[in-house]
């Protein structure tokens, strides 16, 4: 089977920053993948550039067949990109739940209004996500009446009624008291379960123990070190994942 | 404001202890008294710093002004509020008489006080050049315009003008809805400016020969319709007496009508003698 | 314009939140022993309280100080008090109060005048097309570098020579329309810019078009977000109406109180008429105002 | 008042911060192959140095247009553009340029006493002490309500008759600087409460008195913050001061164009001179704020 | 010895709520506790009746021999408080640096606004404590221009200056990024060596295991246990207590 997501050679320059250095990484189907890496390494923008919220520099991003060359311009680079993000579904630090519009509302928009598709289906959909998310009991409410946590797994159910084939993640606890990062996080495990392809930046190392198929170490912009979990956390290789472990240990934890 | 600290308690006296005599006029009001933008302020004036002195005004009630105050033997100086504060009497001082053409009615006598009359004038309606009118009558329910707290408006709306029946010539046309806008020369340039809100306004015949001179698209409509009796105007609520200030000041005038003096300006200003009493 | 942030809510809304639990709970232990959290929250209560009253008391004292200050009492201090008239604003009420209604019809039109146009210009500040940013620039600086009363005299005098001849009412409107419009660009500028990147992105993650974007995750937001500021310019418009009356054909309550006051001398009488029933009106739309916002950022958001 | 906060940097703003480590990094790789980096960061320069000209460009247009509409032409549409009498203009410049100073003069003594006022009213607003919470709120409500234009005749009217004879000016002044101190109340009550409870408690936590809290901690930080929207309120300020003309003892920029278009009939050509060097006014004291904001924002904090 | 900080039979409600019931404490000289529970249960409302940031509804505090009865008002109360805070060290969790001074000025505001002490004696004794926290080369930089880390270890010597007995810090390391968490936490260990006496609301449980004395569980106002790390970590009695270390666990740490 060809892999979901094939990266290769990405370039990202912000400004005159070069974020990410000729990049390449290939995610296969079903894989759970988590990259870590300290403040900076560019983990936030490779998973950005996957579905084009940041335009790459330069490089391809191939996403479960549709190819698309970075850099480009024009309406069939557009319609191409479009494609992409219909196949990709993102969490966000900030969850970036609508505001405006009840949950199950936020939930049904993308089917509704992108893929045009009926309202009364669009909501059994979105019923059925909830459910999956464990808050059906609070499709009525507005976002501002939900816990970090619930918010989170809202925003999780409204990415998954796209039906996407790999969903993004980027730091999706970083927000959240600690006592609320376990739900969420129980809610990703049972999606990892279920088979789904998923890219997780996280500071949650036992998360990426448990369920990680592998673990990618970022620095400057650039893979330094990718393996099992159990291998990298036993025996790192590289000098900067020795001391971004060192440093997740001194932190007290 | 003018006023000063006055040890006198009559206004005569300390206009003569300060020197100047403060004189309300318009500023807009071509001929009778408008700016002198060329004109500046000289170095050893005794006028308030908002003031303007005669070399920042000119016309021909600011001539009949200088000469009062050379009369007086003091510096002539003007101060420029809004023409309603001026008619709303009550000038707490702020200034010592009015010289603007300001015509005698019985209401504005009630607060202030008046000189005897140093001209007349003929008040006349004023239309669009190329308006079809040939009659005062044919602006019955028109709309016509003039300043706010005029006698002219006063006419147009009917009221009482307050001076003797044998200076009114003409009544209003019937049905006519008065626009009262700021001065009397707003109406002449809304005209001009092809507004057609109105279609013409009452004003003195001296403003609307002033507009024609000026270029402004209006002509006169008909002959006179009253004629004013126009006077210096003191205040009555006054803090400092203004009585051996009016008996100067209507010496003044009278000697001018004497002379001559009067005459001369109003030839010069107006092109015709405007300060004979009509009959 | 109080909104209600000071230190003493205003009164419907506390009474909405403080009293309804209070008495619930009141009724539950009706024992003669309260307990300590009771009564110290009732002291907190008590406390609040008084300090509303206090402060209605001395508005009461100043309104009385400032009524008294109107009465032409001369004072032993040697201080003379204002006279007025009290026949003639008897006798002129009637005239003065019926341009309220106008007041506040010709706010009615200029709002929604302004309301678009400010959006409009906003949209345009966002525009990567230059001549589109340069006239919704040029627009607001234009407007905002001249002062309203030169531009209503303006408008007044300019329009016809094109030949545009509007009605006194018409070219008020346009005047105070395109001002506000200008200032009120800042507003939906801001409105747009308080819905943040996040949003933009989830919408385009999920597939959205920049159209789809616009309409159905930014505007909604930006608008719900515009509407307390619009709320104060249009408090802040019937005010500026006032300007209108120089022009001289739209008999609105600053118009009406000249007017009369000129034609008889009573100029002071008529204006403080007119500042009676403008603070009256600027009271009432600010406890409406006060309202609609208490029930947005109450409400669904 | 553009504050350089939008898409386009102001002139000045973006070559201070944009070209000096251009132009250095340029000096030190003088090869003819740059790096992919140096590329892209050019491209970008360059688009964004071609936004900026072509908005300049239309402004450019704009301008123009807006001159020729008073050229007086007669279009073949049918439209026929406003006729100025340019002799008019040349004779009269001289005499309402002067008024400049005096409008300036005017607003510089009206924001002293406006900020005064508004500190004062923020502080009241503060206040727990019910006379003194209720004589700020009362000084806004009753100022707020009511529209500055009836303000300045109620002054230039009443004070006189409670004995307070004023001249033109300083009427004008007090007038202004009420006005504006009510809104500016806002301004420094909003600065009052950027200052976090964080920072009162961090003094507190130290030992520092309420009094020593107010003047070492959370006044140095609200005026810092109250600096910018002040600057906004100056330039409102020097417009809003043709209001004075109406009284006619102040002899600004309004008075004069008013007084002298009417005299010689050429009001529209009076009232565009004036709109031109309010505008000019406008845009030079815009600019020198945008410069103390970025000072501000830039600098120590 | 008597106990550096006493607090006796401590009530405190907001409006009706009952946040802190009956409350005792006592801090010995030189020992470091520190207080962990699960969000609401008064913890920084404890440490801020302690300094009097929050008036106490009833209830004894003791400073270094200051006895202040809580729920009085008056300016003996006052000047009580006063005396209170002068022994007292605080640090934020959001650091509450002064934005508008460098930070060497930072530093001495205490020292020469409140205590009078003379300028250049106050900038010997505030070198020496920006020394203390590694920080004397920034003695003129403004606090913008630091890192979280950098900051909070400003606001450890700015309480430092008044040469407090006792220093409370309230959750020091909650708003830091993971990777500045160190530098602040070792600043702490060292204090802590160096004998001050620390009462430290905190949830690095590393923390907590390595340094302190003795841990305080809080639950909704009530201490509901009390011991040694080690006995706590390893055989905790409440069964609240237990919920709360499961839960860290599950957070992934
Ligand atoms: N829009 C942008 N403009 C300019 N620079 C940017 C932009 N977004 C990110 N950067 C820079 O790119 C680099 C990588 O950022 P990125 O957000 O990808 O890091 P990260 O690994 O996700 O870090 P973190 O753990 O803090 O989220 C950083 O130096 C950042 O400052
Ligand atoms: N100023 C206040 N007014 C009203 N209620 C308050 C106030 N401060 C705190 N509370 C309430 O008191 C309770 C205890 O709050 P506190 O901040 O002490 O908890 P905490 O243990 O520090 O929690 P966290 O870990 O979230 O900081 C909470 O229910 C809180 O909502
Ligand atoms: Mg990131
Ligand atoms: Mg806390």
């Amino acid at each position: 089977m060809p892999p979901i997501v094939k990266v290769s050679k990405l370039d990202k320059y912000f400004g005159r920053l070069h974020v990410l250095k000729s990049l390449s990484i290939k995610v296969e189907s079903k894989e759970v993948i988590c990259i870590i890496g300290r403040s900076g390494s560019g983990k936030s923008t490779l998973l950005r550039c996957i579905n084009f919220l940041e335009e790459p520099s330069a490089g391809v991003i191939e996403v479960d067949g549709i190819k698309v060359e970075g850099g480009e311009k024009g309406g069939r680079h557009r319609q191409l990109v479009h494609d992409v993000r219909l196949k990709t579904g993102m969490v966000f630090q900030e969850f970036n739940l609508f505001p405006h519009m009840t949950v199950l509302d936020n939930v049904i928009e993308g089917p509704v209004t992108v893929k045009k598709m009926d309202r009364s289906k669009a909501v059994e959909l979105g019923e059925m996500n909830l459910e999956r998310v464990g808050l059906s009991q609070k499709r009525d409410e507005y976002p501002n009446r939900l816990s970090g946590g619930q918010k989170q797994r809202v925003a999780i159910a409204r990415a998954l009624a796209m039906e996407p084939r790999v969903m993004l993640f980027d730091e999706p606890t970083s927000a959240l008291d600690p006592e609320l990062i376990g739900e969420v996080l129980n809610v990703m495990k049972k999606l990892a379960k279920e088979g789904m392809t998923m890219l997780v930046v996280t500071h949650e190392m036992g998360f990426a123990k448990e369920v990680a198929d592998r673990v990618v170490v970022m620095a400057d912009g650039e893979i330094v070190e990718e393996s099992s979990p159990a291998q990298l956390f036993a025996r790192p290789k590289d000098p900067r994942t020795q001391a971004l472990i060192d440093r997740y240990r001194s932190g007290g934890q | 404001g003018g006023g000063g600290p006055a040890a006198a308690d009559n206004l005569l006296d300390a206009i003569k202890g300060r020197g100047y005599v403060l004189v309300s006029t318009d500023p807009n009001y071509e001929p009778q008294s408008f700016l002198n933008t060329s004109g500046s302020r000289p170095g050893d004036t005794k006028c308030p710093a908002d003031a303007l002195t005669t070399a920042e005004m000119q016309g021909f009630d600011v001539d009949v002004a200088k000469a009062v105050g050379e009369a007086l033997g003091v510096e002539t100086c003007f101060a420029t509020p809004s023409w309603d504060l001026i008619t709303a009497g009550n000038w707490v001082d702020k200034w010592d008489l009015s010289v603007g053409s300001m015509t005698i009615t019985t209401d504005r006598q009630k607060i202030l006080d008046f000189s005897v009359p140093y001209y007349y004038t003929p008040a006349v309606i004023a239309v669009g050049s190329d308006a079809t009118f040939t009659s005062l009558d044919d602006l019955a329910g028109q709309a016509v315009c003039a300043g706010a707290a005029t006698t002219y408006e006063t006419w147009l709306t009917g009221g009482d003008l307050g001076f003797p029946a044998t200076s009114i010539y003409a009544q209003p046309p019937a049905d006519v809805q008065v626009v009262s806008l700021e001065t009397d020369q707003e109406c002449a340039q809304a005209i001009a400016a092809g507004r057609t809100d109105f279609v013409g306004y009452v004003t003195s015949q001296t403003v609307v020969n002033a507009n024609i001179a000026a270029g402004l698209p209006v002509k006169q409509l008909g002959s006179s319709v009253y004629s004013e009796d126009l006077a210096a105007a003191f205040d009555k609520s006054s803090t400092l007496d203004t009585t051996s200030l009016r008996a100067e000041v209507d010496k003044a005038i009278t000697a001018m009508h004497g002379d001559g003096r009067l005459t001369d300006l109003s030839t010069n200003w107006f092109g015709e003698d405007l300060t004979q009493a009509p009959k | 314009m109080h909104k209600g942030s000071g230190k003493v809510p205003l009164p419907f809304v506390s009474s909405a939140k403080g009293e309804t639990p209070m008495s619930l709970s009141a009724a539950k232990r009706k024992t003669p022993s309260k307990s300590q959290s009771e009564l110290i929250f009732e002291a907190q209560q008590r406390k609040e309280r008084q300090f509303r009253s206090n402060v209605g008391l001395s508005w009461g004292l100043l309104l009385i100080l400032l009524v008294f200050l109107f009465t032409g009492e001369k004072l032993n201090l040697g201080i003379k008090l204002i006279h007025l008239d009290w026949d003639f604003i008897r006798a002129n009420i009637g005239f003065i109060s019926s341009g309220v209604g106008v007041t506040f019809y010709l706010s009615i039109l200029s709002i929604f005048l302004a309301t678009l146009l400010a959006l409009l210009a906003a949209l345009g500040r966002l525009s990567i097309i230059p001549p589109i940013y340069a006239l919704s620039t040029f627009y607001v600086s234009l407007i905002r570098g001249t002062p309203l009363f030169l531009q209503i005299f303006f408008f007044y005098l300019a329009l016809p020579q094109v030949g545009i001849n509007l009605s006194g009412l018409m070219a008020g409107v346009i005047a105070l329309g395109l001002n506000y419009g200008a200032y009120m660009s800042e507003i939906f500028r801001a409105g747009l810019s308080s819905v943040g990147k996040g949003q933009r992105e989830a919408a385009q993650a999920i597939g959205m078009t920049p159209t789809q974007t616009m309409t159905r995750i930014v505007l909604p937001q930006a608008l719900r977000f515009a509407i307390p500021p619009t709320g104060n310019e249009f408090i802040a418009m019937t005010k500026d109406s006032a300007l209108i009356s120089a022009t001289g054909f739209v008999h609105e309550l600053m118009w009406r109180a000249t007017k009369v006051g000129r034609a008889q001398f009573h100029s002071l009488e008529a204006l403080i008429m007119a500042a009676v029933f403008y603070w009256m009106m600027t009271l009432v739309l600010s406890a409406v105002q006060s309202r609609i916002e208490a029930r947005l950022s109450k409400g669904e958001r």
